[in-house]
């Protein structure tokens, strides 16, 4: 290892200036950039407002569900706020979320490439996010949107609320989350570099080329869904409209193909984040590395086979309805591995339990909760019972806010120090993660109850024998509330005060850490050395650093022996 | 991508980068000429052939000979990466799907729609024939 | 829309520069290692755009197929209101139209910059043809009252005017080409030569728009009276030639079946009529927007052939937009037996 | 009593907490379905308690045990192991496929109704946001009540939106989907008042469709009988409630609130918009419109209106009850 012939500082250490965020300044230079790491944070900012905005309603509907008759909400109102809290949720915060911001950040960067493949698609992805979400926005200010997320026919249709502006936004966003999936699967396919094959490539990479596939395949049938919604209301389409011969079941069936699909479009960049943070922390191999980058495939390909249990009580037919159930259990065989070899990643290994790593672990009992519920919805005799109940509210919210939305805080505070050259303060970062997870089991736990002794979901009152699980729920999402808002606080004051890091302060082991914290605004000032993957033997600490540094063998040309050739820019 | 930038290219025996795959005008000429050919018999086998239930099948059979036309010669298929095609191909197969199990469900619940009586609901006016019948 | 980002990454630093004296590196992105990568890159990722155009397609085409399925009489009925050979008529110019495309691509590859022009340019003037075929298919169904399902109002008395809705359709293709010729005017008077050949190039392409509507009145013109003498001859074989043409008076006991239908406007089979309708008028109408979306991006192409921007490793923009066009020729190979060949 | 009480009826032995006899998890089992659904859910429940136990408690000793600390170095450990993975694969999937045959087995027994269930039909009309049913005889009634130990067959429909007829104590669901018949069936088995919900977000009353199920130990009918409103038991404004509850509670409030049609709140013997000019809502207004709903038409209700017509299905009588009624709805 003595042939490192340059500064380790100014390779592997903090980057003071000539990074990324520094290199040009300004307003303009944000909004025009073309850079992916930029663009990802734009977006982190962007989804965190949503993600607010989204739970902003989550509070003031579970406070209105405090007592059983009307406190200070309207039914009318009621709807609106679940509506909104579902439509800003997925479709403005959970879906593009991960892939928007830390994929966008970290993906060309674990590639050791410069940018993804299409820079201009990508900052155009963004724009179209700002564009749609607008019209989120528009929905909500004129007239309202009380559908629900899913905008069954023919109430959508019926409705006077703004249906057109909502589904608009809806059909923009996902324009913008089917380029973002064009864009690294081009990226993931050809700009691999030299060494790094399909099976040498992190885990993030498979989870996000996964998340990729269903964005390309299944988005395009939102689009039209939600056209043909937009030409119902203007025109008067009549295909999905009962009083014109349409069939509003047939609806639901186009909706489910995206937006079944599109529950794996928010879970797998989340397992693709935790088997990165598990192995990090865990400093070991992730275990059955094969068996979870498959399983991810597989989980993608399966996804599109299971849109009809979410119509189990439609009256759908026998043989439908079978298939559906049996696909559907089939999904469950792949993220039961993936659970198991997480495990198995942290047995010997050497575990820190960093703040990442706690929210890991937390995503691990949520998402055993999250996933373990699916079975009694896939198992079709319990679902009649359950379908439309809290059951399914409490399930969807432990995968998709308990697994999803933990495992990207388990990313942002993972990547942190990499996006901002700062580390927060771990103390308060664990305590986050503790409220966070005290706060969201109290507030759906007692939800499964409720739903299996039969309180339907969308009620704006209720019967009083549900009373005081609906208040533990309340009191729950008011800590989960007060968490989130701590774990921003923490985020944002490390920008001020946080101490600076070197470039790899975790000792991990991916491209991403093989340069300086925040990363060269061409994202490496020399090509980085792919090693082996996973290797945490394959770097040491280094102490000009104060963090660590790859460890170049014998025999390969070090890092800044021959400068990468600068194309003109 | 190795040859001098500066070298003027004629249409040949110049070397081409291997990505670089020209058709020939005679291929192109022949597939456009199969394609207006199918079209005809398509027309003339619709129009004057009774074939019943049969004639759906026949025509979707032709279009998709036609579609296979366009796609390897048109489309460059025959000289793309296997993976490009596989691509491609796996959008139809997704779209199969979507429309095979949708149908298997339909078909079964058209007999619930015809025992019912015709709907008798409000019919919403749809928002541009709004201002018209005000 | 199909271009934008294909050619993102690859259009970019220099669009205004004259090719053949600058190297081969100008358009290449800096993220690229060279121009394979560049061209396998944006090449994938067309095609992954036009597997989500498939998809987008289909979920029309499900549509298409359950109510199909489930109401096979009320289709051929509302089938018999489109006109075959029209539809054939734009089958043809569409494949044409690919033809020509495809030989932009060769001509590109092997660097033959006026034979790219000039394919580009009849592929626009194809693909406007079309539309202004497909513009007198509207305008003439429009006038008998045939909206999609909450407006549809055919009676087999109702006469609209046709003409004003015709003319209605063509005033922005006019103002288009309008502008075109003036801009193509601006450029050579200001001694900007290739912007004056593009816009002028530009004009003619779109010019097409009325030589298709002539073509469709035209046919109109000469078939009516040619359906009349079917209609007396008693000729039931091809019903669907009647069903379009200002003769529809003559022709109208050929549909006395589809009258008994659309005369109780409260039964279920003129409620799925109008179905029909919704569905064609969508799917007809998507795809025209596709087509212009199309003519836009060929409009591009075909100013970057003029500048001169394509090379023997430089050509993948010719390619991707041709591999766009190809997939809306596709789509409308389907579109054409399931719609106007029922029955 | 107000109507909306009418409407909206709460029942005590059902809302209070001390009264709740379901187990843990469930309400009273009522059908002879509910003990299949529930066997089936709780074989699921401790098989996933299980599992679950087998994530977290090997998660916790694993990060007590490999903690990073001062003197501990980790010993070798495998990165993959087939005969692991197969294990963790197949396993579950046994299990999987256990779950999946007694779902489809329990799902099959709550589609398929029995002979005697075609003998009771009761048809269930939802509309926004009531139910209406017509028992076998032909008696319409917003209340359900069943015979104990009785199959009864259920032909759903809905007027406007699709809905969710949802009664937990049977483990009851079904989508009443407009445009099309719904089937479904039930056998109650245990006295008592339950619950009727709307499962599916039908719009703005949506929480508030929810009404009670009897289930009595009569015969089918002692029930009808009951069921049936008898008018000479009632003066003429209670008829027209009753009436009014049946054919007009859907689109018309009584409490001001705007639905599909104008409310009848404080609105007789007042001059009134329509289309055709100012109206006084008096008596041969009230008859023209439940006669001919499109003769003068509301503003801004849209026209032709949706309200169909009541020629033929009202009698004479029933339509003065039905005025006496609107005359003061609010009594």
């Amino acid at each position: 290892m003595g042939t490192a012939t340059v500064d380790n500082r100014r390779l592997y250490g903090h980057a003071p200036e000539n990074n990324y965020l520094k290199h040009t300044r300004g307003i303009a230079s944000w909004m025009f950039t073309l850079d992916h790491k930029r663009i990802g944070v734009m977006y982190l900012v962007g989804v965190t407002v949503t993600f607010l905005l989204g739970g902003f309603f989550a509070l003031v509907l579970r406070s209105e569900l405090f007592t059983p008759n009307k406190m200070f909400l309207t039914e009318a109102q009621y709807n609106q706020a679940f509506t909104l809290h579902g439509a800003i949720m997925v479709f403005a915060f959970i879906i593009p979320a991960i892939p928007g911001s830390i994929g966008n950040f970290v993906l060309p960067v674990m590639l050791g490439a410069k940018d993804v493949a299409f820079p201009r698609l990508n900052l155009s992805s963004f724009y179209l996010w700002v564009i749609g979400t607008f019209f989120l926005l528009v929905a909500m200010i004129a007239g309202g949107l009380d559908t629900g997320w899913t905008f069954y026919t023919p109430y959508s249709i019926q409705t006077p609320t703004n249906v057109v502006a909502a589904t608009f936004g809806a059909f923009i966003l996902g324009f913008s989350s089917i380029f973002t999936g064009l864009n690294f699967i081009v990226t993931i396919n050809t700009m691999r570099p030299p060494g790094m094959t399909w099976f040498k490539m992190p885990l993030f990479l498979w989870g996000m080329y996964s998340t990729s596939i269903i964005q390309v395949l299944a988005t395009p049938v939102l689009g039209i869904t939600l056209l043909l919604l937009i030409a119902e209301k203007l025109l008067g389409l009549g295909i999905f409209n009962p009083a014109q011969g349409g069939d509003p079941v047939l609806f639901q069936h186009f909706f489910w193909f995206y937006s079944h699909p599109a529950v794996y479009i928010m879970i797998l960049p989340g397992m693709a984040i935790i088997s990165e943070v598990i192995s990090t922390h865990s400093h070991k191999k992730v275990f059955g590395y094969t068996f979870v980058a498959l399983s991810s495939v597989a989980i993608a390909l399966l996804s599109f086979l299971v849109w009809g249990h979410h119509m189990f009580t439609s009256g759908q037919s026998s043989i439908s309805i079978v298939i559906f159930s049996a696909l559907t259990f089939s999904v469950a065989i792949p993220s039961a591995v993936k659970v198991y070899n997480w495990l198995a990643t942290m047995f010997r290994g050497e575990v820190v339990l960093t703040t990442p790593m706690c929210f890991a672990l937390a995503f691990l009992f949520l998402f055993g909760i999250g996933g373990l519920t699916g079975l009694f919805l896939g198992t079709l005799s319990t679902d009649v019972h359950l379908h439309d109940t809290y059951f399914v509210v409490a399930h969807f919210h432990y995968v998709m806010m308990g697994s999803t939305a933990v495992a990207f805080f388990a990313g942002v505070f993972h990547w942190w120090p990499k996006m901002f050259g700062r580390m927060y303060n771990e103390t308060m970062g664990r305590i986050t993660c503790l409220i966070v997870f005290v706060g969201f089991n109290l507030a759906f736990l007692p939800q499964f109850v409720m739903g299996s002794r039969g309180m339907p979901r969308r009620y704006a009152r209720y019967d009083e024998v549900f009373q005081i699980w609906h208040q533990l729920s309340t009191i729950g999402a008011l800590v989960l509330g007060l968490g989130i808002l701590l774990g921003i606080v923490v985020l944002v004051r490390s920008l001020f005060n946080g101490k600076r890091v070197s470039g790899n302060p975790w000792g991990a082991s991916t491209l991403e850490w093989q340069t300086t914290s925040p990363p060269h605004f061409h994202n490496f000032e020399f090509d980085p050395y792919v090693g082996g993957l996973y290797d945490y033997k394959g770097v040491k600490y280094d102490e000009s650093v104060e963090g660590y540094v790859p460890i170049i063998p014998p025999g390969v040309a070090a890092p800044g022996s021959a400068p990468v050739p600068q194309t003109a820019h | 991508m190795a040859h001098d930038s500066h070298q003027q290219v004629s249409a040949e025996g110049t070397p081409l980068p291997s990505f670089n795959h020209p058709i020939s005008v005679t291929t192109l000429l022949a597939t456009f000429a199969a394609l207006v050919m199918f079209t005809i018999v398509t027309v003339v086998v619709a129009k004057s052939l009774p074939m019943g239930r049969f004639e759906i099948w026949v025509s979707l059979g032709i279009a998709t000979v036609k579609a296979l036309l366009v796609m390897l010669f048109f489309m460059h298929m025959l000289h793309d990466k296997p993976f490009n095609v596989l691509i491609f191909i796996s959008g139809f197969v997704f779209a199969a799907l979507f429309m095979g199990l949708t149908l298997s469900d339909s078909e079964h619940y058209q007999d619930d729609i015809r025992a019912a009586p015709s709907f008798e609901g409000a019919q919403t006016t749809p928002i541009l024939a709004r201002g018209a019948e005000e | 829309m199909a271009t934008a980002e294909a050619a993102s990454a690859s259009e970019g630093h220099g669009s205004d520069g004259h090719g053949h004296d600058h190297d081969h590196g100008q358009f290449i992105a800096h993220h690229f290692t060279g121009p394979r990568q560049q061209y396998d890159s944006c090449k994938l990722g067309i095609w992954l755009f036009l597997v989500t155009e498939v998809l987008f397609f289909s979920g029309l085409f499900v549509a298409y197929t359950i109510y199909r399925y489930h109401h096979p009489e009320v289709f051929e009925e509302a089938s018999k209101f489109l006109d075959t050979r029209l539809g054939a008529l734009n089958t043809i110019v569409l494949l044409f139209s690919s033809l020509t495309m495809a030989w932009a691509v060769r001509a590109a590859q092997l660097e033959q910059r006026a034979v790219t022009t000039r394919s580009v340019l009849i592929t626009i003037f194809c693909a406007t043809v079309f539309l202004g075929v497909k513009a007198v298919e509207y305008s003439h169904k429009w006038g008998l009252g045939i909206f999609v399902a909450y407006f549809f109002k055919y009676d087999g008395a109702h006469h609209g005017d046709t003409n004003s809705y015709l003319t209605t359709l063509s005033i922005v293709p006019g103002i288009c080409v309008v502008v075109c010729a003036a801009l193509a005017g601006i450029g050579m008077a200001t001694g900007k030569p290739l912007s004056g050949k593009f816009w002028g190039a530009l004009a003619l392409g779109l010019g097409g728009y009325f030589a298709g509507v002539g073509l469709g009145v035209g046919y109109e013109a000469v078939f009516a009276s040619e359906g009349e003498s079917h209609a007396e001859a008693g000729d039931h074989a091809a019903p669907a030639e009647h069903a379009e043409g200002d003769a529809h008076t003559e022709a109208e006991h050929e549909h006395e079946s589809t009258e008994a239908l659309v005369m109780d406007p409260s039964s279920d089979e003129a409620r799925n009529l109008g179905l029909f309708f919704s569905i064609y008028y969508f799917m007809t109408g998507l795809h025209a927007f596709h087509i212009i979306a199309g003519v836009i991006a060929l409009a591009w192409i075909m100013n970057r052939s003029i500048q001169g921007h394509f090379r023997a490793d430089y050509f993948g923009p010719v390619d991707y937009v041709g591999l766009y066009w190809h997939l809306v020729d596709l789509i409308w190979i389907y579109l054409f037996p399931l719609l106007y060949l029922i029955g | 009593m107000s109507l909306d009480s009418v409407l909206w009826a709460q029942t005590e032995d059902y809302t209070n907490w001390s009264n709740w006899d379901g187990s843990y998890f469930f309400p009273q089992q009522a059908s002879d379905n509910a003990a299949a659904v529930d066997g089936t859910f709780d074989l699921i429940f401790w098989v996933s308690v299980f599992f679950f136990v087998l994530i977290v408690v090997p998660m916790v000793v694993f990060i007590v045990k490999y903690r990073r600390r001062p003197g501990y170095s980790p010993k070798p450990a495998q990165d993959h192991n087939l005969v692991l993975e197969l294990g963790w694969s197949v396993i579950p999937t046994l299990i999987l496929v256990l779950f999946f045959v007694k779902g489809v087995w329990g799902y099959m027994d709550m589609r398929t109704p029995p002979d005697e269930a075609s003998e009771y039909e009761i048809q269930a009309q939802a509309s926004q946001f009531s139910w209406k049913f017509t028992y076998p005889n032909g008696t319409v009634s917003p209340k359900l009540v069943l015979p104990i130990n009785t199959p009864v067959r259920f032909r759903l429909q809905s007027s406007d939106v699709i809905h969710s007829f949802f009664i937990p104590a049977f483990r009851l669901k079904h989508d009443v989907v407009p445009g099309r018949f719904g089937t479904a069936w039930v056998n109650p088995t245990r006295v008592g008042t339950y619950r009727l919900y709307c499962a599916e977000f039908c719009g703005d009353g949506h929480s508030l469709m929810r009404r009670d199920v009897e289930v009595v130990d009569k015969t089918w009918e002692e029930v009808m009988d009951e069921i049936k409103w008898k008018y000479e038991e009632h003066d003429a404004w209670g008829n027209g409630q009753h009436l009014y509850i049946l054919n007009c509670a859907g689109c018309h409030s009584v409490d001001g609130s705007t639905k599909t049609g104008p409310s009848f709140l404080d609105a007789w013997g007042t001059q009134r918009e329509t289309y055709s000019g100012s109206v006084l809502f008096d008596e041969n207004y009230a008859r023209e419109s439940i006669l001919d709903p499109n003769a003068k038409v509301r503003t801004p209700f849209p026209r032709p209106s949706a309200m169909p017509t009541f020629q033929g299905k009202l009698t004479e009588d029933e339509i003065n009850y039905l005025i006496e009624f609107l005359k003061d709805p609010a009594r």
